[in-house]
């Protein structure tokens, strides 16, 4: 990342801002007073350990939990800010932040084109006036109707899935699940898109085209992305900026680079040197890299 | 090895075995039958004693032990055999004396279960092996074709409900049954708004059915209003009941819910049974007010005061049976009306969003959809139908009391409406049809009736998990028609 | 006091029994996560076992209480067992990895094929016996003559319910059985993987189920002495009550439901009106979810994201 | 010691399964890879019966198995840590361990959980933590743990890296080394982070959609260019 690039990212308006958030569960302090920001137009990538408390910041973010402390503010579409602490977790899709889940979540006896009507259920329970309308089949809810339809082809468009429009969500291969989450997310019309761990259990070509539809979203639609990953040829190559999380407490932030080089995350996360390499042979050929970061 | 020694190698091993696990079987039965058809209690001067039936007890273990002995074998494959023996065997039975004429059914119809096993194996054998899945997915394909057949054939069969009153065959006791029918079938519909398609167990649907009925039974007896002022009330203070309930009790998971709702449909009858001055109690409520021609006509042959009577009307002799014919289409129409509804309402967002709760609240939370608002619209919309019900079957009787909001029929509507096949409106017309129709049809044999009631029940969940007819279309498609139909379904099956 | 004191000994008394039933629902429900509706029936068929059994006994010249007592809870819990058993084979196993609803709509059908299967074999009519134990203590005796009396049968019922659900406590936190049983509640597939016969396992819930069911059946008709075969059902939703009030799928919770609901039905019947009973103990289940969705001592369910 | 031999497994309508075969020899680490949804968990569970093979027959030490219900099969001395790790979660540790020597010879109990805690002394540590509130690599080493609770002469593993941090996946594989080289203990490991999992493996198998492709050892399949292009580019 250039220096250029570095000035252009930090002008970028702050979506979301976390501050000072904590989680407690019980006795066990999950989160633990972590702050940072995300930006339109950014990819924001939370990486660390197993049970370093990503999924549970995501889970305060989206209003899955309550947090215990601190303050979630995130700036909707017309300028106003919304506290996220103080509200259901269903209004937060509607102010505009969408998330998947790290266990793919579809409605899998609906069709892949239902999965995405369901996403736009609040404009179009606006537009058929709460059933009367639909009810009545009124003109100007059959428009709104075919309007979602049309914004759910773009997406099924853009993730490789109009043929199967039809199928029954369940029945699609893991990898078309994966990118339908992300399209269902992406039909809420969301200004920050979360996603949890959406390499998990892709291959390394199916990692390559989620990482594209991610750089395409982010600068495609101009909105801010927050990712949680395991997978650091992902994280590492698409990420504008990553937080690093060990035991509830954020260990370092910054670009990819500074955050690849930093010692306590190498300590907590990527780990030491391979106690046992390749035989030299092998890894000449293989091109890997032996320090142990990950490609 | 060939394939006759492997044969001759099996069934070498395969009798003991068999005598084995039908020896356990009878002794399984033995426990079974002796305390309770081998000790018959009855009463006597000096209190109550026992009268023994050790023959029938014998004659059971025995059948039972034949029985399993048929299963194994036709497991182990011998069904070829097994068949032939079990067609015999019940020519035997036929004609074999019995102590007792049930005995004799048992036997019978114990024959033609092992038949049928056997007859299934024999025709699974031939066409290669057959798991629970892949018959799940015939069942599928069946009920796909069923709802397709539908689009056309519903018509015609709403066309013969119509035409029915004039039959050559409809007499007073056909129409009766129509109405009862048709009642259930609506009943069903309404459940199934809340159980099919938002997926919530309610257990105390009969609740709202009850609500309805006493709502213009009571505005009846208090305010003498009509019928046709009363309808569209009982239907409001339903979905009131439901909305009342559903509040507090939408938020709880699973099976939770289900128990409360259980309880909601007990405390109403417990309430109705014992508010004595207000509902009548046990005694009920009689000489509720018959429906009237929309409140221009009445069916009697001297309408009161002010009224004119139906036939003189229309120019007709008087007959009792118009009450009934005019009973018949108002049940006709209110249940079209659920079924229409329910269609319709399954393309909108709302009816999107009940099955996708059902399939996951998270990710509707995820997704804006607030789930209590969206339950609670499914819960009081599905009460409001029992309502209308309620007030139909209240006009119907004249008379209602609080046996008839038993946790029974809850049962009974439930069971209409997963034996159909969740969400399916085709499933709960079939449904119905077994439920009610069957035994409604047997009624002479009226005391093995619920028994066979309940055996139905199990065997019909035990053969097809699903139900009858389970099958969903979606409620909207980017490649519609019929072609991209049949290639989507052949692409989803080979995926 | 006095009469709350005695209401406090009847309700006791009733919440044994309810406990002892709620047990056979919240075993079953743990471990294949299913109502099992007909387990109210399995309750019935105990007491009408202890019936039969309590004539035959007395025909066979056996009419020394405890060994009678004794021999009647033995034949009953070992014939119930046997029905718990076959109706756990027959209408339950098949329909493992069924849609959620298919085993509740198949044990609604089994409550009402054992319904009409006793009624018919045995006939409608109530079934008296003459009391088995009788006599008991006078507590306290006030002045006006109002005595508070726990009965020796009281005892029997107390103790015996807690006796078995002491040994019940043990079996399952400490022996390898009920270690198969909570593995299979929480995985079944890694339960058998790891060596377990599931639906041995789960036989033998349905067994120790309706065991226990037998006990309060026989209790019930000493109790009462007089049941019919439509006992099972009002009992049964009690019972269920007791075990969704203390938390459905925990064994504590199950007795605990089961004492508040007997303890409810006994006070409010006591001191408003016998007829709302239900009413109340419905109305305190409603509450109690209201403000604990699991039930008393459920498990906390947590939306795992 | 496992012979796996043109083995067919349907999911309902679908085969998952098309005519495997694999052999692991005593005192082997095998390592099977392949893509996601290719059948590797399948191929795992149906030697342990759960589903069984519709066609094709596995032995285990020279004896069929194809047949037998699961609980037969694993008491003939397999023990698998499945896909998902899949402990109990109510349970505490010792009690999961525990539920691992159900078809441990008896008298072996207190050997065996010593042995466990010696390779793994974070579990010693949460002995009595419940299940459910281990962190994912604790989880991993319990259900390992857990499998070798009942002194099994086969392990299978499948994906005991998926969803760990790097630094956790190293202890791992170390410690399936381990398990191999002190007991001369059998593993069957199942992977998709495949070059961990070549590096430690004697042999290796590559399953694409429902068949073996490929074969050879460890060093071999690290070597070939196909297997580099689908399972190695672009992640480690």
């Amino acid at each position: 990342m250039t220096a250029l690039d570095t000035a252009a990212a930090t002008a970028a308006p702050v979506l979301l801002k976390v501050e000072h958030l904590c989680m407690r569960f019980g006795g066990l302090l999950a989160v633990n007073d972590v702050s940072f920001t995300a930006k339109a137009g950014q990819i924001t990538a939370v990486i660390g350990p197993n049970g370093a408390g990503k999924t549970t910041v995501f889970n305060c973010i989206t209003g899955f939990y309550r947090p215990s402390a601190g303050r979630l503010s995130f700036r909707g579409d017309d300028g106003t800010v919304h506290l996220l602490e103080r509200l259901p977790g269903y209004r937060i899709a509607g102010i505009g932040v969408a998330r998947t889940f790290q266990n793919i979540r579809l409605f899998p006896r609906m069709s892949v084109l239902e999965n995405l009507m369901v996403a736009q259920h609040r404009p179009l329970m606006r537009a058929s006036a709460f059933s009367v309308a639909g009810l009545l089949g009124l003109p100007s809810y059959r428009k709104a109707e075919r309007e979602g339809v049309e914004l759910a082809r773009h997406w099924l468009e853009r993730t490789g899935l109009v043929d199967v429009a039809d199928w029954e969500a369940g029945n699609l291969p893991y990898g078309a699940q994966r990118r339908l989450e992300i399209a269902r997310a992406m039909c809420t019309r969301p200004q920050l898109l979360c996603l949890d761990e959406p390499a998990a259990g892709l291959n390394p070509r199916e990692s390559a085209e989620l990482a594209d539809l991610l750089r395409s979203i982010r600068d495609g639609e101009g909105i801010g992305v927050l990712l949680i990953e395991h997978d650091m040829s992902v994280v590492m190559t698409i990420s504008d900026h990553v937080v690093v999380l060990d035991y509830g407490r954020k260990i370092a932030e910054g670009s990819p680079e500074a955050v690849r080089s930093d010692a306590a995350v190498i300590k907590a996360y990527l780990g030491e040197d391979e106690d046992d390499p390749l035989p030299p042979e092998v890894a000449a050929d293989l091109g890997v890299r032996v320090d142990g970061e990950g490609a | 090895m060939t394939a006759a020694t492997l044969n001759a190698g099996a069934s070498r091993s395969v009798l003991p075995a068999a005598l084995k696990e039908a020896a356990i079987a009878a002794v399984v039965a033995l426990a079974l039958t002796l305390p309770f058809v081998g000790l018959r209690t009855v009463d006597s001067p000096q209190g109550l004693t026992v009268v023994t039936r050790f023959g029938e007890v014998a004659i059971a273990v025995a059948l039972v032990f034949i029985g399993r002995l048929g299963l194994v074998l036709v497991r182990e494959g011998y069904a070829a055999a097994v068949l032939g023996a079990s067609i015999a065997a019940a020519v035997v039975f036929w004609l074999a004396p019995f102590p007792t004429p049930p005995l004799r059914v048992i036997a019978l119809g114990g024959a033609g279960v092992i038949a049928i096993r056997a007859a299934l194996k024999l025709r699974d054998m031939r066409g290669g092996a057959a798991g629970q899945q892949a018959r799940d997915n015939r069942a599928d394909r069946f009920a796909a074709k069923v709802q397709e057949l539908t689009r056309w054939l519903g018509p015609l069969v709403v066309l013969f409900a119509v035409a029915l009153p004039f039959m050559p065959f409809a007499g007073r006791s056909v129409i009766d049954i129509g109405i009862l029918l048709l009642t259930y079938i609506m009943l069903g519909w309404g459940l199934n708004i809340i159980v099919g398609y938002a997926g919530l167990l309610d257990l105390g649907y009969v609740a709202f059915y009850a609500v309805g009925a006493y709502s213009y039974a009571l505005l009846a007896q208090y305010f003498g209003w009509s019928f046709w002022a009363c309808l569209p009330l009982a239907g409001v203070l339903a979905a009131m009941a439901g909305l009342m309930l559903g509040f507090p009790v939408l938020r709880l998971r699973g099976d939770y819910f289900a128990i409360v709702t259980l309880g909601f449909g007990e405390i109403i009858r417990i309430v109705l049974l014992n508010w004595y001055d207000f509902t009548g109690g046990p005694n009920g409520i009689s000489g509720i007010p018959r429906p009237d021609f929309f409140g221009i006509a009445d069916f009697t042959r001297n309408p009161a005061e002010g009224k004119v009577a139906f036939h003189e009307m229309f120019g007709l002799e008087f007959d009792p049976l118009q009450r009934i014919i005019f009973l018949y289409y108002l049940i006709l129409v209110l249940a079209l009306a659920v079924n229409f509804f329910t269609l319709r309402i399954r393309k909108l967002p709302i009816g999107r969003a009940w099955e996708a709760l059902r399939e996951d609240e998270i990710a509707c939370t995820a997704l804006g959809i607030d789930r209590t608002r969206i339950k609670l619209a499914a819960f009081s919309i599905s009460a409001m139908w029992g309502g209308f019900a309620g007030a139909f079957f209240a006009t119907r009787q004249g008379f209602i009391s609080p046996e008839s909001f038993t946790f029974l029929e809850s049962a009974i509507i439930l069971a209409i409406v997963v034996l159909g096949g969740m969400g399916s409106q085709v499933g709960v017309v079939v449904a119905t049809l077994i439920v009610i129709g069957l035994p409604e049809a047997f009624r002479e044999l009226s005391e093995y009736r619920m028994l066979a009631f309940g055996m139905g029940m199990v065997l019909i969940m035990v053969w097809r998990p699903s139900g009858l007819l389970a099958h969903r279309e979606p409620t909207v498609l980017l490649h519609g028609g019929r072609d991209a139909r049949r290639k989507r379904a052949a692409a989803e099956a080979r995926a | 006091m006095e009469y709350f004191l005695q209401q406090l000994i009847n309700g006791l008394t009733l919440g044994a029994i309810y406990g002892l039933i709620a047990i056979g629902y919240t075993m079953v429900y743990g471990i294949i996560g299913m109502i099992n509706f007909a387990h109210g029936e399995i309750y019935m068929i105990g007491a009408f076992v202890a019936v039969i059994a309590f004539i035959v006994l007395g025909l066979a010249g056996i009419t020394w209480a405890p060994a009678a007592i004794a021999l009647v809870l033995l034949l009953s819990m070992a014939f119930t067992a046997v029905y718990g058993w076959t109706v756990e084979r027959f209408a339950y196993r098949p329909l493992r990895g069924a849609p959620r609803l298919a085993p509740l709509i198949s044990a609604i059908g089994m409550s009402i094929l054992l319904q009409n299967y006793v009624q018919l074999l045995q006939g409608a009519r109530v079934k008296p016996i003459p009391p088995v134990v009788q006599g008991g203590f006078t507590i306290i005796e006030r002045a006006d003559g109002f005595a508070v009396n726990i009965s020796y049968l009281q005892i029997l019922i107390i103790l015996t319910t807690v006796a078995l659900m002491a040994g019940f406590t043990a079996l399952i936190n400490g022996t390898p059985l009920g270690r198969a049983q909570r593995a299979c509640e929480q995985d079944k597939k890694m339960a058998g993987l790891l060596g377990v016969d599931v639906d041995r396992t789960i036989s033998l819930t349905f067994v120790m189920g309706a065991a226990l069911a037998a006990v309060a059946g026989v209790m019930v008709t000493m109790y009462y002495g007089v049941i019919d075969f439509f006992i099972g059902f009002l009992a049964g939703v009690k019972a269920f009550t007791a075990a969704v009030l203390g938390g459905i799928g925990s064994l504590p919770g199950a007795m605990l439901g089961g004492l508040a609901i007997g303890l409810i039905e006994a006070f409010w019947s006591g001191y408003f009106s016998i007829e709302y009973k239900d009413v109340a103990a419905f109305s305190i289940l409603v509450l109690v979810l209201i403000f604990r969705p699991t039930g008393l001592l459920g498990r906390p369910e947590i939306e795992k994201v | 010691m496992l012979s796996i031999q043109g083995v067919r497994t349907f999911y309902g309508s679908i085969e998952a399964l098309k005519g495997v075969d694999l052999e692991v020899a005593e005192g082997e680490i095998v390592t099977l890879i392949g893509a996601n949804g290719a059948g590797k968990s399948t191929l795992l569970m149906t030697v342990c019966g759960s589903p069984q093979a519709r066609s094709g027959r596995i032995l285990f030490e020279g004896r069929e198995i194809t047949r037998l219900p699961t609980f037969e099969i694993v008491r003939r001395g397999i023990a698998q840590s499945p896909e998902g790790r899949r402990i109990f979660p109510r349970m505490t540790v010792l009690e999961n361990l525990q539920m691992g020597s159900v078809t441990a010879e008896p008298g072996s109990y207190a050997r065996e959980l010593e042995r466990v805690f010696e390779l793994f002394p974070r579990l010693k540590e949460r002995m009595h933590q419940r299940g459910g509130t281990l962190s994912g690599g604790e989880q991993q080493m319990l259900a390992i743990g857990r499998a070798l609770m009942s002194q099994p002469r086969l392990l299978l593993l499948d994906e005991p890296s998926l969803g760990l941090a790097p630094l956790v996946v190293r202890q791992i594989f170390s410690v399936i080394r381990d398990i191999n080289r002190e007991r001369g203990m059998t593993v069957f490991l199942v992977e998709q982070n495949a070059f961990h999992a070549l590096k430690l493996a004697h042999r290796g198998y590559v399953l694409v959609n429902g068949r073996v492709t490929l074969g050879g050892t460890g060093a071999e399949l690290l070597a070939n260019a196909e297997v580099r292009t689908a399972y190695l580019e672009g992640g480690h």
